[in-house]
């Protein structure tokens, strides 16, 4: 019965594909390997367009709606490009008593966006985390994928001010 | 295993009553004419037990819990309404008006929506919370149906029924929380959608006027069931 | 995998480690690494090499030493500790071996921070490599696992897990041997174990820090469970917000797999176990069981009524045992060391040592482990240092968003897990956040409740809608727009909530806001009839500096 | 004893209820025989009297005005009853809510509009951001939904009130009805 729908074959000829397959093949294309196969495609790709959705959906034979309802029930999946830079401000509650809502606020400013969202020029991507775990070093921020404990208002403003270069 | 010993004999309302072990308290109920309020629940589909307006108490537990999971057990004492059941299934109704913006007056199910009668039936005059009045939309791509996210209150029947009886798996939810909203395919028009089979099922089981067929106007949406318990036991009967 | 052949790899480490005569540790757990720790760790590299002193000295990269606040960590051979150590230190350090310490650089050890604490569960975090399967051998690892197999049967290790009175970590507290026992009894195809790593309480980093520092004993605790009640599969379920505690655990997986500790007929008897890792997606849900489950069947994190419970209908609808990480990671040493052992420390109904993440406005924020039944003011004011810059203690979070906070009357009180649940709180998984009269009641209670929002699933409506209502109410108390039947509808909302939502989070949702009216019912007051915020922090101008 | 004073208040609903009320028809000698209509847009009053019994207030709070009146009947009235669906939930009115005042206002004077187009600023009052049940801003006594609640409803209720007995309105009417 399970064989009538054959695995499709990748939407193009990039070369990420393949990392996909291999987390499908490892899954046994099996819908229980839906959320580790999101993991793959976010790593390699950044993010879950409609057509990697379908893509993992079918391979993994999962209803498209079901795949769409696990991308966006975890919050870790985006299904928006992420700019060229990402800051991450941790919420988590040792941060956020430590001064957290302040930097996000400044750094709401000098950007012009709010927390998800990416500047026009698809430099930088402004994230809150729930906890990043690095509580002793409140408040803690991500800059792409580096951690930096103890973070000051002026500190993150001009780690911003450089990614965002002249045109900030 | 003997027939005799998966019959289990409980009280509800004072009543001695008896049941099959694998029966919810919910079956047992409604096979004795007692009224337990519910919204998610559907003879014929799964259970979920996620709108909480069949809770009861059930003697010597502290917690309270939804007679439509909650099998039968030998001696069970359970009572199914209570100043303090009441008081809960209200707030809990009351809590479902202020979520999205459900507009009696001018809704196609106005006079046979499960949502209203049950309303009524528990005395809410006025929703002592705030309304939020979020943005929501409709979608009336459909060549024959329409779905009004703004009557929405998330029993997921529609997912269910498309899914265990239909076999489509159009529907499913997306998102969480206060944010959730159940969707066709990639969250894509339902009148694109590749799946549907346009078998109204989910029109059918939806128990406000979320979805309704195109072409009615307030209080002409009048739902037809009888299909659902005839095709489950259809099934039954070829398995 | 033989007993033999494990007390061979043990052996030939140990003579491999006596050949160095000194040796520098390193921290490179996440805390330290975001201090940079891996410049220092390669500058000493680097040093050591021109001096060519490598046969004798081990420049080794460990976990968690603890005092996260004065990382980057580095530990020598000559039992000297040193605090924010940078790369230009490496030089002096090497010099100082055997003879004089840095002295700038110098950590003081004989302070309570040290001296209180009893390490069970991080005893080699900050001692071993991490990513090296023969450091964890050497130190007894797995040996737990192989008096498992080769001398106990499964239903003698659930009598010692039960001796021991250890309780589950994650937050609840159910008996660990209990939970065994009835996943054992259950029947089913095939049995599962999932190791729950999905440390989602804002404020909590002890699981992550296991994780990075000493992964291999999470997989014995797995392994012996597995052996414990019948289970051929486990999973690990981890944050994907934790990518050097996936990477030190796969790696682990991996080692174990090489040397035949995971996979068919291991030590050479019938039992065989696979454990495969879970990225967890940034959903707190997922922490609940049930919903933990069927994440990781690869669905929405939503959560299902129980009964049945997972020990009986689980995984894939098998009998599926859960504990979280720090659970498993106290298994070994009451393997080794008997159930009775273990129960001589803590209090009479939270046996053993917990480990707990200090942080917000405490001196010394980071990881301790210490036997049940501490005080809280100890925690605080010894262990802890106190609040610094001279402020006043105001209340102690434990539980993260299912928890409540504790005010300064609590503070005589035993750290078990009665005794916080009748303060109003819970143990939960070991986070402990310090706050000092800088921050307001209100405002803590209001960012637990947009928490409580924002993760809950949307599936039962008491939760769904309720935490909407009580964070617009939380908000509008701290715009000094609420009225007293806000104040009410709160109150009444809270009790809605803890009685009739589906699962955990909705149930426990509302104890940061029933905790801090009890005990700040002042606070309240003050927003609603005052419109003051007597901290100072609602309604204030943004922009204040940060420190 | 004297007659009871009664009045009829119309906020931002369509009128409805007033004509429900109308549609008590011959009933309405009755509720006259026991009490006086002392303010009502179908009497000539011009200004909220004092020392109200019963005051019936049709439509939701939407606009600056609506929310003034409604605080001087409740500083003159004894019992204020929510009457309609418009007065309890926002009903039609608050379905403008979701999407703000500024497109309910070009719909409203600038897009439908032909002659002179352009938002007013004087004598129409100005909306409030949302508009929203009487009962957010007033306590309100006795809930009568329905849109419109039927005459034997409203006469029900007044009945009721007017012989000092609280109504029990559940069974009789309900949102929508």
């Amino acid at each position: 019965m399970s064989s009538y729908v054959a695995k499709p074959s990748p939407p193009n000829q990039d070369k990420r594909w393949k990392l996909v397959d291999a987390t499908i093949r490892r899954q046994g294309q099996q819908a229980r390997g839906l959320i580790e196969t999101l993991h793959t495609v976010q790593e390699a790709f950044g993010y879950l367009d409609q057509q990697a959705l379908r893509y993992v959906a079918m391979s993994l034979r999962v209803p498209l709606s079901r795949a769409y309802g696990v991308a966006t029930f975890y919050h870790f999946f985006t299904l928006k490009p992420a700019g060229q830079h990402t800051c991450v401000i941790c919420m988590g509650t040792a941060c956020y008593i430590k001064g957290a809502p302040q930097l996000l606020d400044a750094v709401q400013r000098d950007l012009g966006i709010a927390p998800g969202e990416t500047t026009a020029d698809k430099k930088v991507s402004l994230l809150t985390a729930r906890c990043l775990g690095s509580c002793g070093l409140a408040p803690a921020v991500v800059y792409d994928q580096e951690v930096a404990g103890k973070v000051t208002r002026s500190d993150i403003r001009e780690h911003v001010k450089k990614w965002a270069g002249h045109d900030a | 295993m003997s027939p005799v010993a998966s019959v289990k004999t409980l009280k509800i309302d004072g009543r001695d009553l008896s049941g099959r072990q694998e029966e919810t308290i919910l079956d047992v109920a409604r096979q004795n004419g007692i009224f337990i309020p519910r919204l998610c629940e559907m003879e014929g589909l799964s259970d979920v037990g996620a709108c909480r307006m069949c809770l009861v108490e059930i003697k010597g537990q502290n917690k309270l819990l939804p007679a439509c999971v909650t099998t039968v057990e030998e001696g069970m004492e359970v009572t199914t309404n209570s100043p303090r059941l009441e008081h809960y299934r209200r707030m809990i109704l009351e809590l479902l008006f202020t979520e999205r913006n459900h507009v009696c007056s001018v809704c196609v199910s106005n006079g046979h929506c499960e949502m209203q009668m049950l309303g009524q039936r528990l005395g809410i005059t006025h929703v002592h919370f705030p309304y939020r009045y979020p943005q929501e939309d409709v979608d009336a791509s459909h060549d024959r149906f329409v779905i009004d996210h703004n009557r929405c209150i998330l029993c997921t029947r529609c997912v269910r029924v498309c899914d265990e009886i239909e076999g489509a798996h159009t529907w499913d939810v997306m998102g969480r929380g206060i944010n959730a909203k159940v969707i066709t395919d990639l969250n894509e028009p339902w009148g694109s959608s590749e799946t549907c089979t346009s078998c109204g099922k989910c029109v059918h089981v939806c128990p406000t006027g979320v979805l309704f067929e195109k072409g009615r106007s307030v209080a002409e949406m009048l739902k037809r069931r009888q299909f659902l318990p005839y095709l489950t036991l259809m099934r039954k009967e070829n398995e | 995998m033989t007993p033999e052949e494990l007390a061979e790899i043990a052996e030939s480490e140990r003579v491999a480690q006596s050949r160095f005569t000194q040796r520098v540790n390193v921290c490179v757990a996440a805390g330290c690494l975001s201090c940079q720790s891996q410049s220092v760790k390669d500058a000493l590299d680097r040093e050591a090499n021109r001096r060519d002193i490598k046969d004798h000295c081990q420049i080794k990269g460990v976990g968690c030493m603890g005092l996260c606040a004065e990382g980057p960590l580095v530990s020598t051979s000559s039992g000297v500790l040193y605090r924010k150590v940078q790369a230009e230190n490496g030089a002096a350090i090497l010099d100082s071996l055997g003879g004089q310490p840095v002295s700038h650089l110098v950590c003081r050890t004989d302070t309570p921070f040290f001296q209180r604490q009893k390490k069970i569960v991080l005893e080699n975090s900050g001692v071993i490599d991490p990513e090296r399967i023969e450091d964890y051998i050497a130190g007894e690892g797995y040996s737990a696992l192989i008096k498992t197999l080769t001398e106990m049967t499964p239903r003698e290790v659930i009598d010692q897990v039960t001796k021991s009175g250890l309780r589950g970590r994650g937050g609840a507290g159910y008996p660990t041997g209990l939970k065994w026992s009835t996943v054992s009894k259950s029947v089913g195809t095939k049995k599962y174990v999932i190791c729950n790593g999905d440390e989602g309480d804002p404020g909590a980093f002890m699981d992550r820090s296991v994780l990075e520092s000493d992964p291999h004993r999470v997989l014995e605790g797995m392994l012996i469970a597995a052996y414990a009640v019948g289970a051929s599969e486990g999973f690990a379920y981890v944050r994907a917000e934790y990518p050097l505690a996936v990477k030190r655990l796969r790696t682990a997986i991996r080692q174990a797999e090489r040397v035949g500790l995971l996979g068919s007929d291991i030590c050479g008897t019938r039992f065989s176990f696979r454990v495969d890792v879970r990225l967890g997606a940034g959903a707190f849900v997922c922490g609940e069981e049930t919903a933990l489950i069927a994440s990781v069947e690869g669905k929405r994190g939503t959560p299902r009524p129980r009964p049945p419970y997972p020990a009986m209908e689980g995984l894939f609808g098998e009998p599926t045992l859960i504990n979280n990480v720090e659970t498993f990671a106290s298994v070994a040493p009451i393997i080794r060391k008997g159930g009775e052992w273990y129960a001589q420390i803590g209090t009479e109904k939270s046996k053993g040592t917990k480990v707990f993440a200090l942080a917000g406005r405490v001196q010394n924020t980071g990881l301790v482990e210490v036997p049940m039944g501490i005080s809280l003011r100890e925690m605080v004011f010894e262990i802890g240092g106190g609040v610094p810059e001279g402020r006043k203690f105001k209340a102690v979070q434990t539980g993260g968003p299912s928890g409540g906070c504790l005010p300064s009357d609590c503070l005589d009180m035993p750290v078990d897990y009665e005794s916080l649940a009748q303060a109003g709180s819970i143990m939960g998984s070991g986070g402990m956040i310090v706050m000092d009269e800088s921050s307001c009641m209100v405002d803590v209670a209001k960012y637990f409740m947009d928490f409580c929002m924002t993760e809950s699933c949307g599936k039962c409506i008491p939760c769904r809608v309720g935490t909407y209502q009580m964070h617009r109410i939380l908000t509008a108390i701290g715009n000094m727009s609420a009225t007293q039947q806000d104040l009410k509808m709160l109150e009444e909302l809270c009790d809605l909530l803890k009685h009739t939502s589906l699962c955990g989070l909705g149930q426990s949702a509302p104890n940061p806001v029933v905790s801090t009216l009890r005990s700040f019912a002042e606070e309240y007051r003050a927003h609603v009839e005052e419109h003051k915020c007597p901290a100072g922090v609602c309604n204030a101008q943004p922009g204040g500096e940060t420190e | 004893m004297s007659k009871k004073r009664i009045a009829t208040v119309w906020l931002d609903g369509c009128s409805g209820c007033h004509m429900s009320f109308l549609d008590m028809d011959e009933r309405l000698l009755a509720i006259a025989s026991a009490a006086d209509l002392v303010y009502s847009p179908l009497v000539d009053a011009k200004e909220f009297p004092d020392n109200v019994d019963v005051t019936l207030v049709e439509g939701a709070v939407s606009s600056e005005e609506d929310l003034h009146r409604v605080q001087i009947v409740r500083q003159r009235t004894k019992t204020l009853v929510s009457l309609g669906d418009c007065a309890i939930t926002a009903n039609v009115p608050g379905m403008r809510n979701p999407f703000g005042t500024i497109p309910v206002y070009d719909r409203a004077y600038r897009e439908n509009v032909s002659f002179d187009p352009g938002i007013p600023n004087q004598v129409v009052p100005a909306l409030l951001p949302t508009s929203r049940p009487i009962h957010e801003f007033v306590p309100v006594d006795v809930f009568v939904p329905g849109c419109p609640p039927s005459a034997d409803t409203i006469f029900y209720v007044l009945t009721e009130l007017l012989e000092g007995r609280q109504p029990d309105l559940s069974p009789r009417t309900r949102f929508g009805a």
